[in-house]
Order: C-alpha cells, then sequence, then structure tokens
C-alpha cells in the first residue's frame, strides 16, 4: 500500500514537471503579447522597453527558470491586461467554479444513480426505456446549445430565472458563495442543471449498465438462493459492487466538469475561472493562461491522486495487490 | 414416510425469442431424509434448470408452467414470493458450481454469513457472528476467527467452496441443492469437500440433491441416480442399480463413454452424434436420432415406465437382456 | 475412416452447401443490429443527414457563401418569410446577415461530419497503431507508451482542445490536429487492452505454434478481433468529435467564419436571442443534435451486439 | 511395455520462471533501506523426460504444477528459462530459425476451450488451410482436395468448409482444431486438456478420435490431464507433477499397479471412479501451496502422512527405482 502510495506521488511529480514544460512553452508560442499591449505607434525603444519590462527579452530557456522558480514561490506572473498577480486573481474566481462544478456533480449523482437503477431493474419496462432514451438525449445535446435554450425559455420567455451573473453573495471565511442565499441558488439552477446535464446521462448509463451486468451474475442468485430480502439484495450486494466503479468515474469526471465550467460559465456570464480563461485566451494575457493551466493541472492531479487512493480504499481486490506489489 | 421433497411432472419453459426452450420437461423425482439424489446429465440436459424451478429462482423469460413441487406438505410453485424467501437459505439451501462467482467479492465473509443467519432468525450480533465462526470450523477452515474478517479473494478455491457450503449449512437445511459444486476443483480438493459433505449429511440426516454430469463423482456419493436428457428425465434407480444394469440406451451409452482402467486400450463405447439443440428436438423420443435401438415407435415420446421394481425408464426399448 | 466420421449425422447434410447455410460474422452482426427498430431508425437517419450533408451543394437553395446570393437587406427574417426578390421562401428563416438558415444549416453539417469523421479516422489510425505497438511489444514500450495515454486520458478533452487551438490559431486543419490530439490516447488504450486480452487466447497461441509470421499473426488474427471494441469507441468519439468542435467553434477558437459550421451559426444567434429571435441559434442546435443523436443511438447498438459478453 | 528405442522429444532439465520485476518506485524505496523482492514463479522447476517414438505420454497434476506451461514449451510457444528441448536428437533452441521453424512445426497442440482456440473471424477452410498453404505443404490449387482429405479424417463434414467456427458445437469445434494440427503434418500432438471442456459423450468421440489417428498416421502424443481416468485410458507413460516438479515417471500399468510416491498414490485414491459405489472419501489434506511461496524440502511434505524431518529440509531427486520407473521420494530410500 505504501509502495502504492509513494508510486502514485513520484508519478504526480513527474507529470507536474513535463506539463510546466509543456504549458510554458506552449504558451510561449502564443503570438508575441507585445503586438497586442503596446501601442501601434510605439518606437523601438518604447517596445524595447516594454519587452524588458515583461521579461520577454531573455533567452526562452531562462525564462523558463525564472517561471519555474517563481511558481515555486507561488508566483505565476502579472497579468499583462489588468496588470495583478495571476495566481490571486485565479484563485479568486476558483471558489465560483468549485462552487458550479459540485452542484453540477451532486446533482449528477443523485438524479443519475436512482434512474440508472431503475433502468438496470427494469430494462423492458416503458419507464426504463424512457430512462434511457432520455440518457440518449443528454449524452447528444450540446450542452452551450441547450444553454442558450434554456436562457431562452425560462429567462427570456418567461422570465423565471435570472441568466447571468452569481446573484447574491455571502462571504463565508474569505469564500464568497451563492448558493446560501435564494437569490444566489437562483442564479446558480440554470447553469448548474446545464453543467450537470452530459453527465447526468454518464451517471445513468454507467449504472444502468452495472447494474443490468450485476443481476446475472452467480453472487446475486446466491444472495437470493440464502433467503434474503430482495432490498438488501439490491442495497447490499449489488450497489456496493456498482458504486465503485460509478464513484471512481465520477471523481476522475470532477476534474472534467471543472473544464467545461468554461462552456457554461461564457454562456450564463458566471464570474469563475472558465469565463477568465477565455477572456485571457481572446487577449493572449500570457500569464493568466500559464497560471490557469498550472492551477488546473496541479488540481487534476491532486484529484486523480485522491481517487485512485480512495478507490484502493474501497475495493478490496485492489487493496489486496496494492499490499502485494 | 413422506419424502423430503417430491417434485410431480415439473415443467419450466423459456420463453424466447428464438421459440419455446422446454429446459424441463415432466420432471418427477423425490429424494428422502438423510439421503442423496444424483441428478446427471450433460450440458443443456436441465439439470440446473430443474435445481433452480425449485428454489423458485428461474429468471424470465423462464417459468415454471406446470408441476408441482412438494415440501413439508406444501406446493413450492403455489408459494408467494415472500413465504419462497421463507424457505429459501433457510429449509432449503444451495451451493453451486463456482465458488469465485457465488461470493460476492466486495463484502467480507462475516457480512455474508451474519446476513443469511439474519434474514431467517431473530439473534445478536455477535450470536450470529458466533454460529458464523462455528459453521467455518465445522468445514474444516483453520483459525475461523480471522477468516471472518477476509474477502473471498483471499480464499483458494477449495476454501470458498467451504465457505458456500459453512453458509448453505447455518440452518441446518431439511435439503441441500448442490450444482456441480466440486467440477472447478482439483482432485484432492473434491475429495476433500466430497468427505465433508458426506459426512454432514449423514451426521444430521439432511436429503441433498447433488447436480452433476459426471458420473463417477455420483457413484462414489449419492443413493439414487436421476439421468437428465434435452429437459427429461430418461432414467431413475438407485445408484447400484442404475450404472451396473442401465436400460435407457442414453444411460447406455454414457456409462460407456467414461474411460476408466476397464477400457483402456480399446475404443470407448461412444454415443454418437451431438446433444440436439433445445429449440428443434426431434419429435418424439429425444434421444432417438442418437440411438442405435430407435424405430418407428421412438417417433413417440415414450413415458416413463417401470421394468424392473424401483426403476424407472423412459424407452420402449429398455436393455433388458442383463437383469440382475 | 468411415468409423471415424460416425461422430457426424453425414447423410443429413448434402456436400455442396448453400451460400443461406453460411452465416459470415457480418450477417449475424447484422441481424443482431436489426434487432432493434430504433437503431434500424437511427441508422437511416443517420443516412440522411450524411446525404444531405454531402449533396448539400446541389440541393440547398443558396449557396451562403456567395455574396451574389445574399441581400443584407433580407436580415434576421423569421422562417416561412419569402425572399423579395423571387418569393423563395426561407423555410428556417434568415440570420444576421440575411443568408438563409436552411442551406446555412446543409453547408454547416458538411463541415461538421467532415471535422468529426476527418479527425476520427485519423485519431483511429493513430491510436491503432501506438495501442497495437504497445501490446505487441509490451515491456518497457508499453510502460512508456501506455503513461503518455494515461496522462492524456487524465486532462479533460475541452482543456487540452482550447489550449491547443490558443496556440495553433483557427483553421480546419488546427481543429482537426486538437481533435486528433485529444482522441488518439481512448482509441489507443481500447485496441491495447483488448489485444491483450486477444493475445492470450488459444487462437493466437494455435496459430504461435503452426509457425505462422509475425506480420501475419498481428493483422490476420489479432487485429481482427479487436475491432469491435473499437468500432464502438470509434462512434462514440467521432459523435463527441462533432459536438466538441461545435463548442470550440461556439467558443469563438474553432472554426473561422469562412469555414461555417454549425456551432458557429449557433454562436452567431447568440446575439439575437434576448430579442425573441430565436430560429437563428434554434435550427442549427437541432441539426448538430439530430446528427449526434444519430450516431451515439447506432453507436448503443454496436455496444450490445458486439458485446463480447453477449455473443455465443 | 517395452522402452521405446528413439526417442522422438526429450526435455533436459527445463527450468520456467516467470518473473515480475521491480519497478522502478520499489527500486528508489529499495535505495532507501526498503525490502521489495521481485516476485518469481518458478512455473517447472529442472525437468526431464523423453517422449518416444510413437508412444503417448500422460502429463498428469493438478492445477499450478505446470503442466501447461511444459505442453506450451514444447510446442514452441513459450521459450524456457533454462534446459534444452531436443526433438530428434536436435536441441530446438539453438537450431537457426527457419530450421527451428520447420522442426517445431512437427509437434502441434490442441487446446483446452474449443471456443476460444479457433479465430472466430476465420471460415473453417482459413482456419485449417492457412497453414497449409503459409509453408507451402500444399500449393493453393490442390487445398481443396487437401482440406477435404484431413477433415474427413477427422470426422468432419468438408462441405461445412465455407463456414465459421460458431456455428459448430464444442466437439465440432474440437475437431476442426485436431484438424487444424493435422493438417500441417505433424508427428507430434500436444493435447493439453484437449477433453476437459467437452460433455462425456461427446469426450469418448474425441478420445476415440486420437486413438485412430494414433493408429492411422502414427503419432506421438503428450496428453496433459488432470483426469487420471482419460490419462489411464490413453498412455503408455505417466508422468505425474507436482508443483513445478516431477513426482513420479512411470508406465502406466505399473504406475496404476502400484504407485509409488505418496502424492500419486494420494490422486489414485481420490480420483472418483464409477466402479467405486458409496465410498468413504478419505482425503489428503490440506491445501496445494502457492507456486509463489512453495515449502521447504520435498513440496508434498506438508500434505504427506509419512512425511519425515529430512522431507522439511531437504527436496528429494527423481531416483530409479525399477525398470523404466522413476520417482521423487525419501521413503524410497529408507526401504531399500
Amino acid at each position: 500500500m505504501t509502495v502504492y502510495v509513494i508510486r502514485r506521488l513520484l508519478q504526480a511529480v513527474l507529470v507536474i514537471f513535463i506539463m510546466t514544460l509543456i504549458v510554458f512553452f506552449g504558451v510561449n508560442v502564443i503570438g508575441n503579447p507585445i503586438d497586442i499591449l503596446v501601442d501601434p505607434d510605439c518606437d523601438q525603444a518604447c517596445f524595447e522597453a516594454a519587452e524588458k519590462a515583461l521579461g520577454l527579452d531573455k533567452p526562452i530557456i531562462e525564462q523558463y527558470f525564472i517561471f519555474v522558480e517563481n511558481a515555486l514561490q507561488g508566483n505565476l506572473g502579472k497579468s499583462f491586461v489588468i496588470g495583478m498577480p495571476a495566481l490571486p486573481l485565479i484563485v479568486e474566481r476558483m471558489p465560483a467554479t468549485l462552487e458550479l462544478a459540485l452542484s453540477a456533480m451532486i446533482l449528477a449523482i443523485f438524479t443519475g444513480i436512482p434512474l440508472g437503477m431503475w433502468a438496470g431493474l427494469r430494462p423492458d419496462s416503458v419507464s426504463g426505456k424512457v430512462i434511457m432514451g432520455g440518457s440518449i438525449l443528454g449524452f447528444s445535446l450540446p450542452s452551450f446549445w441547450v444553454g442558450l435554450m434554456m436562457i431562452m425559455i425560462f429567462a427570456v420567455e418567461f422570465g423565471l430565472l435570472p441568466s447571468t451573473g452569481r446573484g447574491e453573495t455571502v462571504t463565508v471565511g474569505g469564500i464568497r458563495l451563492s448558493f446560501l442565499t435564494l437569490d444566489g441558488l437562483s442564479h446558480m439552477i440554470l447553469p448548474a442543471i446545464n453543467l450537470a446535464l452530459y453527465k447526468i446521462s454518464l451517471v445513468i448509463r454507467l449504472t444502468r449498465a452495472g447494474m443490468r451486468e450485476a443481476m446475472h451474475q452467480d453472487y446475486v442468485k446466491f444472495a437470493r438462493a440464502k433467503g434474503l430480502s430482495t432490498t438488501r439484495v439490491i442495497f447490499v450486494h449489488v450497489m456496493k459492487n456498482i458504486l465503485i466503479p460509478v464513484v471512481t468515474i465520477l471523481g476522475l469526471e470532477l476534474g472534467n466538469v471543472i473544464a467545461f465550467a468554461v462552456v457554461t460559465e461564457t454562456i450564463f456570464s458566471w464570474p469563475g475561472m472558465g469565463k477568465l480563461i477565455i477572456d485571457s485566451i481572446q487577449v493572449l494575457d500570457r500569464p493568466v493562461i500559464v497560471a490557469y493551466l498550472m492551477i488546473t493541472v496541479f488540481m487534476f492531479i491532486f484529484i486523480n491522486l485522491i481517487v485512485d487512493l480512495l478507490y484502493s480504499l474501497i475495493d478490496p481486490r485492489v487493496r489486496l495487490q496494492g499490499i502485494k506489489a | 414416510m413422506a419424502a423430503t421433497l417430491s417434485v410431480e411432472n415439473l415443467n419450466t419453459t423459456f420463453f424466447t425469442k428464438a421459440g419455446e426452450v422446454k429446459a424441463v420437461d415432466g420432471v418427477s423425482f423425490e429424494v428422502d431424509k438423510g439421503k442423496i439424489l444424483g441428478l446427471v446429465g450433460e450440458s443443456g440436459s436441465g439439470k440446473t434448470v430443474t435445481g433452480f424451478s425449485i428454489l423458485g429462482l428461474v429468471d424470465p423469460p423462464g417459468r415454471i408452467v406446470n408441476g408441482r413441487i412438494l415440501f413439508g406438505g406444501e406446493d413450492l410453485v403455489q408459494l408467494s414470493e415472500e413465504s419462497m424467501r421463507h424457505i429459501r437459505g433457510k429449509r432449503i439451501s444451495t451451493v453451486f458450481q463456482d465458488p469465485m462467482m457465488t461470493l460476492n467479492p466486495v463484502l467480507r465473509i462475516d457480512t455474508q454469513m451474519i446476513e443469511a443467519l439474519l434474514a431467517h432468525e431473530k439473534m445478536t450480533g455477535d450470536a450470529a457472528r458466533q454460529r458464523a465462526r462455528d459453521a467455518l470450523g465445522q468445514v474444516g477452515i483453520p483459525s475461523p476467527d480471522e477468516r471472518l474478517k477476509a474477502y473471498p479473494h483471499q480464499f483458494s478455491g477449495g476454501m470458498r467452496q467451504r465457505v458456500a457450503i459453512a453458509i448453505a449449512l447455518l440452518h441446518r437445511p431439511e435439503l441441500i441443492i448442490a450444482d456441480e459444486p466440486t467440477t472447478a476443483l482439483d482432485v484432492t480438493i473434491q475429495a476433500q469437500i466430497l468427505f465433508e459433505v458426506q459426512a454432514l449429511c449423514r451426521e444430521s440426516n439432511t436429503a441433498m440433491i447433488w447436480i452433476t454430469h459426471d458420473l463417477s463423482v455420483v457413484a462414489g456419493l449419492a443413493d439414487d441416480i436421476c439421468v437428465m436428457y434435452a429437459g427429461r428425465l430418461v432414467e431413475t434407480g438407485t445408484v447400484d442399480g442404475v450404472l451396473d444394469n442401465p436400460l435407457h440406451p442414453y444411460t447406455r451409452g454414457l456409462i460407456g463413454s467414461v474411460p476408466s482402467r476397464n477400457t483402456r486400450g480399446r475404443p470407448l463405447n461412444q454415443i454418437p452424434g451431438m446433444t440436439p439443440s433445445m429449440l428443434s428436438l426431434p419429435k418424439g423420443c429425444a434421444f432417438r436420432t442418437r440411438c442405435a435401438v430407435a424405430d418407428g415407435a421412438c417417433e413417440e415420446q415414450p413415458e416413463i415406465t417401470a421394468p424392473i421394481d424401483g426403476r424407472g425408464v423412459r424407452c420402449f426399448h429398455p436393455h433388458m437382456d442383463n437383469p440382475q | 475412416m468411415t468409423e471415424l466420421a460416425n461422430g457426424l449425422p453425414l447423410a443429413a447434410v448434402s456436400a455442396t452447401e448453400k451460400a443461406a447455410d453460411v452465416e459470415t460474422p457480418f450477417q449475424r452482426f447484422l441481424s443482431g443490429y436489426c434487432e432493434s427498430k430504433v437503431a434500424i431508425g437511427a441508422f437511416f437517419g443517420f443516412l440522411v443527414v450524411l446525404f444531405l450533408a454531402l449533396a448539400c451543394p446541389w440541393i440547398s437553395p443558396t449557396n451562403p457563401y456567395d455574396l451574389m446570393q445574399v441581400d443584407i437587406m433580407e436580415n434576421r427574417l423569421p422562417p416561412g418569410s419569402a425572399r423579395y426578390s423571387d418569393g423563395m421562401i426561407y423555410w428556417l428563416g434568415t440570420d444576421g446577415q440575411g443568408r438563409d438558415m436552411l442551406s446555412g444549416i446543409f453547408y454547416g453539417l458538411r463541415t461538421s461530419l467532415f471535422v468529426g469523421a476527418m479527425s476520427g479516422v485519423i485519431a483511429l489510425m493513430l491510436g491503432t497503431t501506438v495501442g497495437l505497438t504497445a501490446a505487441y511489444f509490451g515491456g518497457r514500450v508499453d510502460t512508456v507508451i501506455m503513461r503518455i495515454v494515461d496522462l492524456q486520458l487524465s486532462f479533460p478533452t475541452i482543456l487540452v482542445a482550447l489550449m491547443l487551438l490558443a496556440i495553433l490559431g483557427q483553421g480546419v486543419d488546427k481543429i482537426i490536429i486538437a481533435l486528433v490530439t485529444v482522441q488518439w490516447a481512448y482509441y489507443a488504450r481500447t485496441i491495447r487492452s483488448q489485444a491483450l486480452i486477444e493475445r492470450r487466447r488459444e487462437y493466437i497461441e494455435a496459430a504461435q505454434c503452426l509457425a505462422l509470421g509475425h506480420r501475419r499473426i498481428v493483422f490476420r488474427h489479432l487485429l481482427p478481433n479487436c475491432m469491435p471494441p473499437l468500432i464502438v469507441v470509434g462512434t462514440v468519439q467521432v459523435a463527441h468529435a462533432i459536438a466538441l468542435e461545435a463548442t470550440l467553434s461556439f467558443l469563438g477558437l474553432g472554426l473561422p467564419p469562412t469555414e461555417p459550421s454549425l456551432g458557429l451559426l449557433i454562436a452567431n444567434g447568440f446575439d439575437y436571442m434576448l430579442s425573441g429571435r430565436y430560429w437563428i441559434s434554434f435550427y442549427p442546435g437541432v441539426a448538430l443534435l439530430i446528427a449526434i443523436a444519430t450516431i451515439n443511438l447506432m453507436g448503443d447498438q454496436l455496444r450490445d451486439v458486439l458485446n463480447p459478453r453477449l455473443q455465443k | 511395455m517395452t522402452e521405446p528405442n528413439a526417442p522422438l522429444v526429450r526435455l533436459q532439465n527445463i527450468t520456467k520462471r516467470f518473473v515480475k520485476s521491480l519497478d522502478l518506485t520499489t527500486k528508489l524505496i529499495n535505495l532507501v533501506g526498503g525490502n521489495y523482492r521481485e516476485e518469481v514463479v518458478q512455473a517447472v522447476d529442472d525437468v526431464s523426460f523423453t517422449i518416444g517414438e510413437g508412444e503417448v505420454v500422460g502429463l498428469v497434476g493438478e492445477s499450478g504444477c505446470g503442466k501447461s506451461t511444459i505442453g506450451r514449451m514444447v510446442a514452441g510457444i513459450l521459450e524456457p528459462t533454462a534446459g534444452a528441448i531436443q526433438y530428434r536428437g536436435e536441441d530446438l533452441l539453438s537450431l537457426p530459425k527457419a530450421k527451428r521453424r520447420s522442426v517445431s512445426l512437427k509437434s502441434q497442440m490442441i487446446f483446452q476451450d474449443p471456443f476460444a482456440s479457433l479465430n472466430p473471424r476465420m471460415r473453417v477452410r482459413d482456419i485449417i488451410g492457412e497453414a497449409p498453404v503459409a509453408h507451402k505443404i500444399v500449393s493453393s490449387d490442390e487445398l481443396d482436395d487437401y482440406l477435404d482429405e484431413v477433415m474427413n479424417l477427422c470426422g468432419l463434414e468438408p462441405g461445412f468448409k465455407r463456414r465459421y467456427a460458431h456455428q459448430f458445437s464444442g466437439g465440432q469445434r474440437q475437431r476442426i482444431g485436431i484438424a487444424r494440427a493435422l493438417a500441417v503434418k505433424p508427428d507430434f500432438l500436444i493435447c493439453d486438456e484437449a477433453v476437459a471442456a467437452l460433455d462425456v459423450s461427446i469426450q469418448a468421440q474425441i478420445l476415440n478420435l486420437f486413438m485412430d489417428l494414433r493408429k492411422e498416421l502414427g503419432l506421438t502424443y503428450l496428453l496433459i490431464s488432470h483426469d487420471l481416468g482419460v490419462v489411464e485410458h490413453l498412455s503408455d507413460r505417466v508422468v505425474i507433477m507436482y508443483l513445478g516438479r516431477l513426482v513420479e515417471v512411470a508406465t502406466a500399468e505399473d504406475l496404476f499397479r502400484d504407485p509409488n510416491h505418496p502424492y500419486t498414490k494420494a490422486l489414485l485414491e481420490e480420483v472418483p471412479r464409477i466402479d467405486n459405489r458409496r465410498r468413504n472419501f478419505a482425503p489428503v489434506k490440506g491445501e496445494i501451496p502457492s507456486p509463489i511461496d512453495p515449502p521447504s524440502g520435498c513440496y508434498f511434505h506438508p500434505r504427506c502422512p509419512h512425511a519425515t524431518e529430512r522431507c522439511k529440509t531437504e527436496a528429494p531427486v527423481l531416483k530409479e527405482i525399477g525398470p523404466g520407473r522413476l520417482s521423487a521420494c525419501h521413503l524410497n530410500d529408507a526401504t531399500g
């Protein structure tokens, strides 16, 4: 088990190192920010001065080492556009995105698993087929288009729900949260559903497939032959077997939800990291892009690590392998 | 004395897209207290479905369409699912073929044993744990206290099957249905399991149905034999009677097919042809197309007759020239 | 010899057999696929979409990118309006520049399907090569390749594509590169795991035992049997690629306005939506949905039919 | 039974180890004082025996004893870690590649699983005909006649050539597997549990086919099986294995009449027989140990009723205990 943890940690460090390389050199290929930032009338001298001020005159390798050194101290550069340090800029936006992503995940879990179980238990019933049809639809709907349609129906046509912004927020421990106020909550409903839609379909399908497979296993028949009640067979024997893969995949999907928030945030003008990155890409605000990438890379690696470790804890079969290895 | 279990004219049919499959077709037999009945047949003969029918565990598209299963004065076919649940695991328990598959891989052994106890009896958790531990000890699992906390994959195949048997024995059932429980095991481990099963049945006077394709195992273990072919019983009788003097051509062929010391260097007495598809059985006797003595009469379905006392055979031309 | 043969009912079978007796794996697959009416419907639906996309220069009422045919004055007309010049009906209305929506959707479908299919094919070939290499050579090669694949898969596709496009800029070729980059790893992982399963099966051992060449074993025995899961992954990925391309174009990072895809059409309508001109965003979205849904429905049935656990 | 004059196949001190080596992480941990060792499975441990021309040798053992690994090494699918395999006196492993290919073609294998052993995407004619054409045993023009011949030989209707494997039952599939092997004109068949997955009545058909082919073509067999009934029925000589080591080698007659090694005795005791009614099973105790972590000394000692102190420390060697009989047991030293 310890070996497993150490191995995963080493891998994580390696991945972060590789990612700094890719991110830094990748982003430096994007057009020269000077062209955008500097007044077109600027002469050569003022041009060079600007270059120097941004540290872009040094050789790229040196720039990289400066970048890594600064990054280790938590300094990921200053935004070219806003002039603020990039890291706090992003960290400030993070709660909004995480709030949205987590509510989408919770929505996905609490609607997806019951629906998937139902569809798995009664694959041939009308309700089962409707659920499956719905999940195919959810899988196929382009989420940005659904977002637009939601705005059009709920905000424009019926005026039921607000379509932009976070609404009223409450600051808890220095973090602004929307879901604690009624207004904030009403602002969250549409974006959260929008973001959750694809995941709900995914959870339904995973659960249903797992359910159908598990129901045909001998251990289910044996559990029934022991005289256990149907509820116990389903909620203990089958559930535990399906939840292991479903929870694992969902853990890994959390990263995906955070990334996909880019789209939802753009549509609903949700002031999160995603909106920031799109805006930054459009003006080539290099330090912000780099900072965003480094933070997300870090976040994903952290999430993956936690999920892997949890997985090895909840699945007894993996646990044993870990001990052996 | 009434038999522990009496199956009368059982018919279980699977209504598949490709057509109706009469997996069990008019099967009748009895098992007495303390006796072991060997239900023998090749793959697809309906022996497993017979076992599941008794337990009420036939899943759609299959269902019992006809017949009675008398157990303790009740007809199990007529019982509600809820009453059936109280019989399953308590009065009739089962051991399946693959011990790898029958224990839930993500639940600890103690969970799986204690839930089986609590499903039928009110008792404290401690008492249940105690019972579970004793049951493990009874089937020869060393240091049962520790093993209770283990997961199935931490056991070897033989040990897992012992756990399954321990679970089957928890409530001292009146009947155990064992479906090929030793097929997946090595010879020496199989012998250990057979030894224990035999001893346990004798001690507790439990009736048992041992479903298998292996005549040799039945020969050593069972009191009576039922031979199935294509969903129908073709021959019944005592082990000695059937194996020494098989009446049905299929039973004769089956016995002749088993290689042994007597057949060394000589060709085996094989049955020609293949097992027919259950979707397109020959009309009349299903064995007709592979049978050496079949004639026009066999295009009708033969009924079970008793040409010798205590024997049953479903054949118009039973092999009678060697009566003992 | 007759004694040997007595295991089979020879008399019952004629020596020359009819073609109907031979059920090829493809026929078996086909009859399995046709068991679901929805799947058949999806197939024909997809054929229609494909036809529209391929034939759009000939069947669409106007060429929306021929400025001669566009009247800027007739912008944002609701569905059913008639063209002033010749009375042609704009069945789905016109967009902000006065282009016929229906024609725009046909052309947009063409671009979307092309990008989806193209990136799918390239990613499939790349992924298959890499995955088979990993599975066949094993050892260190395998470890290195699979680390890269894992790394790639641990990052959300949209993020990787977004960054690539930010670096590469807009264009059909650029978006195909981006889509291939985010997709090849799925194919590689799928084929590798399948190849590892198949490699251990006895028919591969039999081929080795018959001293057949490595190339023959890989291409005639191993690869064809690895195809089923690849096909399933392929349909899912093509649907995913189409959706992703639309999303990226919607965000303004995918295709340039000169290569209009459905995502771009929807994005154009975004601005007019709040004023109730729904059709500019609505209809391209429906077209996109139909294209993706038919592919997903087909994929769903393929998954059932090609599932080895359900075969036998 | 006379000792076969010319050995067709000779296995000399064959060893096969499967090693799960350490990865970088565990190596790093070892550097800072960790103690992780490579996981080594000694699947086959210093095994030598011969198979005479025209002989049927039964190789018997329980799961994990390495019998299938031996079969695969003899068939050329796996390479031994150490030792030599001779085929008609030629050392298979040191032959040049092309030559080795043609020699190893003479040994063919029949597999256990009639479903997994046939390529599901090929027609019967390709399954059987691919190798003979590839190796230029027949030209593609003559292939059809050749296939008819081979298929008839195996009791297959030649008219079924265009069908795919899924259209056949288990027994027929096994015949196709046999035809595939015979099509390259082998001298030697390795049958790895070739009838274990079949129903009893079909099993008898295949066993009869093996006997007929032996007569017809003068084939030599290595019959790998856990089923003593099958082995006794067909074999001239029997090799018994336990946990990768040879335990006893004897002619079938001797072995089944008078087994020497306690493990062989236990096996023979416990095999269920049809003429053995309502017996009292008296099983040997204990589990089969894991090959990853085998016991010391004689591998069988924890389960052996006659085990002594010596058995716990010293592994017995395979010794001649009679004409053509070998056994690896310390008890033989004590008695004479």
